[in-house]
């Protein structure tokens, strides 16, 4: 979540400004402090003021100081302040026109992800990890359908805030291929702390790719099993979850169609490993106290089994 | 024994109109409720700058109601203006007539406004502009029906006999109070009646 | 970093709505500053060239003398901008382009009101003007003035607060949608709403500024008066930089040309209403603090010697308790606030007033009701001083600085035109008392 | 004696507290003794001290809720609160600190100083005044009641919808927040209201505009500056209740309604607010560092101006709080710049305070100590503002550690340190006792040190990616250890707050006795005795200078004197001076009211008032609006003692 460095020109002009700004700031406090303690020790009177010191020194002069010191920090002030509307300008537009859309849309507390094209078919949804190619900006479409949240990916730009009823753009822009962790960043509720997302940054033909495999339905498994985990899936889950291919189509939660593909559970709340999905499935109120994911109470068999069908969800 | 003085100058003793510090209280109170309703207004224009579709929703705003209601205020204020002069002359009975013209005008004002808020084909949950109008109308009722205790609190003191040319502060303030109320109403008119046809 | 949603085309609906607006009018430009024609109208010519004409004629017939200390360097210099603010505003390409774009048009407007108004204000244009007519002209015209009742109408349009009507109702008139289209739609309207514009800035800044040195509202009420409708301002330009959609139908089709939406326009135009005006209104904010500061320091020292005087009488009325109360309310049994009566108390002689007023040449240059052939027009009347706020527009209008002003003006306001006559202590307090007398 | 007399030329004595005529006074304006008198009492210096002792009760509690909080966050995935729990106390921390006390500490300062530093025997509405505390404590007491019953407001100070809306949260919480705001708000107004026409009206003959000290500058700019602030916030929570229990649609998207006008509203107040919580504590330091410093400030009339200047710009740049919410690309640019501006005027105020450090022979006083480490801390925060201001920054530092950092920084090292050194400075003139400097130093240093330790990595942690108001956050994100100082240090800092209320407590009993002017001052609350008798001043003083108390000294021309000993006397009843608005000149003899229970009742139907709102109790909000109405005709009914009526 450090954005002493950024990885992208959403980013990079932020940092180099952030940098010159704090050292500038840090450079005007040291200065003024010196000037204090100058001041301090000059003429110090050591003991409590007593008659022999009340003599009061004089009325004018001084006065040198309130015209040099202002003047001083106007000048850096509008030479920040030029740097601050280049700095603005750069960073509000991408480099070149995005070639790819994600529209997100933030809940309590996680995020929902269509990657939008002109061919229909290569439209497709997904939650809480963002894919996108290196190297070539991203456009994102902001929407929120409760309350108001913010899109930050520190490593890679400024924030987004996400409001209901409006519809905020923002581009990233990623130049080294990685995990960048993001998180919603304006006060969303009682799970505010624990809606996270990450932006996964592929070279170009990984992200083909990954792609490709977004957008392949899960198959029909054969295995009785997995068929049993279905069930019991259709039965507790599938009000809420999507999985393409199947006949779960609920839209309240996260679509589960490539689960396992993902690194995460539970909008960053914890690496994607068996064990914790397994807890996440059985308790997710003990996890995520508030979450819009009720416990269900499933039976040690039933976990099992839709363990077993989740596993499938590659 | 002390050494005393006197100074050559002589002042007034307790408040006296514009000496009074109770002027110089209505005037801030004045300030700041007429910030109160350029915020009130302010949200107006917001949401009316952010409408999807026709705005007003529910098509222009009658005046029939409305001008009559414009005209009584300004006749109200009017009617208070000649009053306090009364007072200022020495005559506690303009006064008073002065105070039940302008307080049957603001009553009929009332009357006026509810009959139009009886009409409207919306009501308070409709949807943000009829919360606006509903607000900020019933704002300014309750303004003037401030205002009409202020009238009457006046008139009882002046029947009691408390004010003559020289000591009527209390007048001097109420009346500024009534005028503020007029000129508040022509901004909530101009916005909501007229600011829309010339939209 | 953000695109916003805003900068999204503009709906279909709102275009439809604005449709009859359209009509007629609106052909979208080319989007080249260079193709923009001048507005070289020959009425706009006539008035700019007799404003010109008529401030330098006058300043030619002033002597040397008074034209330096009445007008001086700098307000020549701010006529001068003041003409060349108005020149762009309204005949250089920004004219045409007003029509294309909504953020061109506000510039226009802040050209005429916050910069072109104040500068024209501050170079004390009607003296200039007055002068540039023969004596005889003049004196016809400061007749038509007074017995007209011009000067009775025109001080009460000046008054404060129907300038402040009058700058809050221009101001959200203009900017209604619907007017501002017939503006765009009729070179008449247009040139009325400028009109409003532009004579209501002069008004505004004629009560800030005070061309005159004659302050009608105290510094206090004046940062009121500035803050209240500078605020005004800046909330009009924030609804229209954080509107959510465009509101002239004049400007939908024409503001493509010039790379901007109409929203993006309307965004421009809201924010340089709301940022640079603020900043002009805060500087003369400022401004008027310091002067005020300046002036209460002024006032104070001018004004110490009364309270001393105030605690030195001492020495001459010291009584027992009993006494005091005893001419307490004897005093408040007979007397009434006023200068008047503060100065009849001490022991001048208002009736040696008129006589010493010949003497001292006073009538030589001041109307002064009751002493014979004062008729004098080089100073203001003196009729009525007791109920003035001011002496010499900077003292607080009390018998201690009216002596002090009398005995030695120079040394309150170096260089004004009134001289030091040599008034005694007692000749000053006997025709300050005379003054305070008619009243 | 029927006749009530109109004009009078007062009498002019020289006297003082030990002269008989201060008998005659003292009987004047002495209430009654007992509850009684407690209760109705409206004598300012009486007000501001329980202003002071409730505003500092406030910053206890709300100090207690952070540590609880930074218990919470001193390890990652820490478990000792709920997020429900976590989230109201981060909310009622800033909403106590914020609004009950820091505003509120101001006006007791206020309070009890204006009158004495104004050279009058109290402010302009005594009873006015009465209320204005009544009502702030009512409130503060509403907005607490929710919080032992785990109902108190939890979306944040600045209570954004749609998440306070009732859809996403359906308790009481956020009406216990609205409602005790708009009972707040009243109470800080009327407030406002009582500070601006006392400086019009009650300052001693001679006291031009421009001889007021920097305090009242401050508390005066604040106080317009509330006049128009306040009423923002009132409606945009009045709006929100009626969102919440009436249907309305002022915030709800569905219907027309508009989020970002909940924004627009509440920064439109929050921005000008936060110049009030720091403008008057400015002024303190801006009097009070010259007395240490043996000279006067440097810069009087750049520095009163750039207190206005300051307000003026903070009306005009709220928008830099929304740089993240959308808003079109221009705006943001201007806004940046706009809000940077502000630099300048604060830059004004730090070259005064330095130059009259450097310019002086300064005394190390504790009060010194605090009003110098204010100066290093007005600077940091400054500079992290203006970091913040520039909006690409400001998109990634917003809404994370960076800014809770940051107000900070202006928080308590522009409220809190000022205020303590404030304590410091005038305690001997409030109790008549010294404080223990050698503690006082103590104190100091362990306040400055744990503050910056608490509070200066913060910054570090906002830029390491920490967004604000999370409960909990994971280990690997490396956060702990920042998170573990700051905790030690703020608590740290808790115990230099507690070792100063120690020292307070120990030197009311135990002080050395201070006389009237113990550290050789030079306005005029100095002239009087410390603590001051119930009349303040025994003869209106008259001011010839700046720096009454300090005349002679300085090279000024020998007619440029103040009188504190000889002047008005005004003995017939509660009597002062009012003077004219602009240059002081004696204008009318006013009459001040005596002690009432009116205040009180109608703060109390008040606070009835908005309970019944809240518990949608109908004839409990008709039965106090009628005690409203009768308690308000009661107080404004002319009375002949105040000479306001002539039969």
């Amino acid at each position: 979540m450090s954005y002493w460095h950024t990885y992208g020109p959403a980013g990079d002009p932020i940092t180099k400004l952030g940098w010159g700004l704090g050292i500038v700031s840090i450079v005007v406090t040291v200065v003024i402090a010196v000037m204090l303690l100058g001041g301090l020790f000059r003429r110090r009177t050591k003991r409590a003021p007593d008659d022999a010191q009340l003599a009061v020194s004089r009325e004018g002069g001084g006065m040198g100081w309130i015209y040099v010191g202002v003047g001083v920090s106007t000048v850096i002030l509008i030479i920040c302040m030029g740097w601050t509307l280049v700095t603005s300008a750069s960073v509000s537009h991408p480099p070149s026109t995005p070639a790819l859309t994600v529209q997100v849309t933030a809940s309590q507390w996680w995020w929902s992800l269509r990657y939008t094209s002109d061919d229909m078919s290569r439209t497709f949804i997904t939650a809480n990890e963002i894919h996108i190619p290196v190297g070539q900006p991203v456009r994102f479409e902001l929407a929120s359908v409760d309350v108001i949240h913010s899109f930050w990916v520190p490593q890679l730009g400024g924030k987004m805030d996400v409001i209901p009823g409006q519809t905020n753009v923002t581009w990233l822009q990623a130049d080294k291929p990685g995990v960048y962790r993001g998180q919603c960043a304006v006060f969303c509720g009682a799970e505010h702390a624990l809606m996270a997302l990450e932006v996964i940054a592929d070279t170009p033909r990984d992200f083909r790719a990954w792609q490709d495999d977004q957008l392949r339905e899960t198959p029909i498994s054969s295995s009785a099993t997995v068929r049993a985990g279905q069930k019991v899936f259709q039965a507790h889950c599938a009000a809420c979850h999507t999985i393409r291919g199947s006949d779960a189509a609920g839209i309240v939660g996260p679509d589960l169609t490539h689960l396992m593909s993902r690194r995460t559970l539970a909008a960053g709340l914890f690496p994607n490993t068996q064990g914790n999905l397994a807890g996440w499935i059985a308790a997710p109120q003990g996890l995520k106290p508030g979450a819009q994911m009720p416990d269900h109470l499933v039976s040690g068999t039933d976990l099992t089994a839709v363990l077993g069908y989740l596993n499938t969800l590659q | 024994m002390v050494e005393l003085g006197v100074s050559r100058t002589v002042l007034p003793v307790g408040s006296k109109a514009h000496h009074a510090s109770g002027w110089w209280g209505m005037l801030t109170v004045i300030a700041t409720e007429a910030t109160l309703f350029a915020y009130l207004l302010f949200s107006y224009f917001y949401i009316a700058s952010h409408a999807i579709g026709a705005w007003p929703p529910y098509g222009m705003p009658k005046l029939s109601l409305a001008i009559p209601c414009t005209m009584l205020l300004v006749a109200g204020s009017f009617t208070m203006w000649w009053g306090e002069r009364g007072i200022d002359r020495d005559n506690p009975v303009r006064l008073m007539i002065g105070l039940v013209v302008s307080a049957v005008l603001g009553l009929v004002f009332i009357a006026l406004e509810g009959l139009e808020w009886a009409g409207e084909p919306f009501h308070l949950t409709s949807d943000a502009y009829s919360s606006l109008y509903f607000t900020v109308t019933g704002f300014h009722l309750v303004h003037v029906a401030v205002g009409l205790l202020l009238l009457m609190v006046l008139f009882v003191w002046t029947a009691l006999g408390y004010f003559d040319a020289q000591r009527h502060s209390a007048v001097s303030i109420g009346v500024l109070y009534w005028h503020f109320i007029t000129i508040v109403w022509l901004a909530v008119f101009f916005t909501f009646y007229i600011a829309p046809r010339l939209g | 970093m953000p695109l916003t949603v805003s900068s999204i085309s503009l709906p279909a609906a709102a275009r439809e709505i604005a449709k009859p607006a359209l009509d007629g009018l609106a052909v979208p430009g080319s989007g080249r500053l260079a193709e923009l024609p001048w507005n070289w109208e020959v009425w706009v010519l006539v008035c700019l060239g007799l404003a010109v004409f008529g401030y330098a004629y006058g300043l030619r017939r002033l002597n040397p003398h008074a034209r330096s200390r009445i007008f001086g360097i700098l307000r020549i210099a701010s006529f001068a901008a003041g003409i060349a603010a108005l020149f762009v505003a309204l005949i250089s390409p920004l004219d045409a382009l007003d029509d294309q774009l909504f953020s061109a048009h506000m510039v226009q407007h802040l050209l005429l009101m916050m910069v072109a108004a104040p500068l024209l204000v501050c170079s004390r244009p009607a003296m200039a003007f007055l002068w540039a007519f023969p004596m005889s002209t003049r004196r016809v015209i400061g007749r038509i003035w007074i017995a007209g009742g011009l000067h009775r109408s025109v001080t009460a349009l000046m008054s404060p607060l129907a300038v402040w009507l009058l700058c809050s109702v221009v101001l959200w008139f203009w900017h209604l949608p619907g007017p501002y289209g017939w503006a765009l739609a009729n070179e008449g309207i247009h040139t009325l709403e400028h009109f409003c514009f532009f004579i209501s800035a002069l008004m505004f800044w004629s009560l800030v500024i005070e061309p005159f040195g004659r302050r009608r509202l105290d510094y206090g009420s004046t940062l009121i008066f500035v803050a209240t409708l500078g605020v005004q301002n800046g909330l009009l330009g924030a609804l229209l930089t954080l509107a959510g959609h465009p509101f002239y139908g004049a400007h939908f089709n024409t503001t493509e040309a010039w790379g901007l939406t109409p929203l993006e326009d309307q965004q421009l135009a809201g924010i340089i209403m709301w940022i640079p005006a603020s900043v002009i209104h805060l500087t003369s904010l400022g401004v008027l603090f310091v002067m005020w500061m300046r002036h209460a320091e002024r006032e104070a020292r001018v004004a110490v010697p009364s309270r001393t005087r105030l605690s030195s009488s001492l020495a001459v009325q010291r009584y027992t308790t009993v006494l005091a109360i005893l001419v307490t309310f004897g005093l408040s049994g007979c007397d009434r606030h006023g200068p008047a009566s503060y100065w009849a108390m001490s022991g001048a002689h208002a009736d040696r007033g008129p006589a010493l007023m010949q003497k001292y040449g006073c009538a030589a240059c001041h109307t002064i009701a009751g002493v014979p052939n004062a008729r004098g027009q080089v100073g203001p009347p003196l009729a009525q001083f007791g109920r003035r706020a001011f002496i010499a527009g900077i003292l607080s209008n009390n018998p201690d600085n009216l002596v002090k002003w009398l005995r030695s003006p120079q040394s309150v306001i170096p260089g004004n035109a009134m001289p030091d006559t040599g008034l005694t202590e007692q000749d000053a307090r006997d025709i300050a008392a005379y003054l305070y007398g008619d009243t | 004696m029927s006749e009530v007399e109109t004009f009078r030329a007062p009498i002019i004595a020289r006297a003082s507290d030990r002269s008989p005529s201060s008998q005659i006074l003292k009987s004047n304006w002495e209430g009654a003794g007992g509850v009684a008198g407690w209760l109705s009492s409206v004598d300012h210096k009486e007000i501001g001290k329980r202003y002071l002792v409730t505003a500092f009760l406030f910053l206890i509690i709300g100090g207690l809720e952070a540590a609880v909080m930074r218990a919470q966050l001193a390890q990652p995935n820490e478990h000792l609160l709920t997020p429900e729990q976590y989230n109201q106390l981060f909310t009622m921390h800033g909403v106590t600190m914020i609004f009950l006390y820091a505003l509120p500490v101001l006006s007791g300062f206020s309070n009890y100083l204006w009158p004495l530093l104004l050279g009058s025997r109290d402010m302009a509405f005594p009873r006015l005044n009465a209320l204005s505390y009544w009502v702030f404590l009512f409130a503060g007491i509403f907005l607490y009641v929710s919080f032992p019953l785990g109902k108190a407001p939890d979306d944040g100070w600045f209570n954004y919808v749609p998440y306070a809306s009732r859809a996403y949260n359906p308790g009481p919480n956020i009406d216990v927040y609205a409602l005790g705001m708009v009972l707040l708000g009243i109470s800080t107004t009327v407030g406002s209201i009582n500070f601006i026409v006392t400086l019009l009206r009650m300052r001693a003959p001679g006291m031009s505009i421009n001889r007021v000290p920097i305090l009242i500058w401050g508390t005066l700019t604040a106080s317009v500056g509330n006049l128009f602030a306040v009423p923002a916030v009132s409606l945009a929570f009045f709006m929100l209740w009626m969102d919440r229990q009436f249907g309305t649609h002022f915030f709800d998207v569905s219907a027309g309604g508009q989020p970002l006008l909940w924004q627009h509203l509440f920064w439109m107040f929050g921005h000008p607010w936060v110049y009030a919580i720091v403008l008057p504590a400015m002024g303190i330091v801006s009097d009070g560092l010259p007395t240490f410093c043996r000279r006067p400030l440097v810069g009087y009339t750049p520095v009163a101006l750039a207190t206005v200047a300051t307000m003026a710009l903070g009306f005009g740049v709220w928008v830099h709080h929304m740089f993240a919410t959308g808003l079109p690309v221009i705006a943001m640019s201007y806004f940046s710049a706009a809000s940077m501006i502000i630099v300048i005027p604060s830059s004004v105020a730090v070259f005064s305070w330095v130059a009259t450090i450097w310019t002086g022979r300064p005394v190390f006083t504790s009060a010194f100590l605090f009003f110098v480490g204010f100066v290093i801390l007005f600077v940091i925060g400054g500079v992290s503002g203006f970091m913040t201001a520039a909006v690409p920054v400001d998109l990634q530092l917003t809404h994370t550690y960076f800014v809770v950092a940051h107000l900070h920084y202006v928080i308590i090292g522009i409220n809190v340190f000022p205020v303590v050194g404030g304590i410091f400075y005038w305690f001997p003139k409030i109790t008549g006792r010294l404080m223990n400097e050698a503690l006082g130093k103590w104190s100091f240093w362990v306040m400055f040190i744990g503050f910056n330790v608490g509070f200066f990595p913060m910054h570090i942690l906002g830029i390491a990616g920490m967004p604000r108001r999370i409960y909990t956050y994971p280990e690997y994100l490396g956060w702990g250890p920042l998170n573990l100082i700051v905790t030690l240090g703020s608590y740290l800092f808790a115990i230099g707050v507690l070792l100063f209320f120690l020292n307070v407590f120990v030197s009311l009993k135990r002080g050395k006795r201070a006389g009237d002017n113990p550290w050789d001052a030079a306005s005029l609350e100095w002239s009087t005795s410390s603590p001051p008798p119930v009349y303040n001043f025994a003869v209106i003083p008259t001011v010839a200078s700046r720096y009454p108390l300090w005349e002679g000294r300085l090279n000024q021309s020998d007619d440029d004197r103040s009188s504190m000993q000889e002047g008005f006397l005004l003995d017939k009843g509660r009597e002062t001076m009012g003077t004219t608005s602009l240059d002081a000149e004696p204008d009318v003899i006013l009459k001040m009211p005596p002690d009432a229970y009116s205040p009180l009742v109608l703060a109390l139907a008040l606070a009835v008032l908005f309970i019944g709102a809240l518990l949608h109790s109908w004839w409990l909000l008709g039965a106090s609006l009628v005690v409203i109405l009768l308690a308000s005709t009661s107080w404004l009914w002319p009375q002949r003692s105040l000479s306001q009526i002539e039969t």
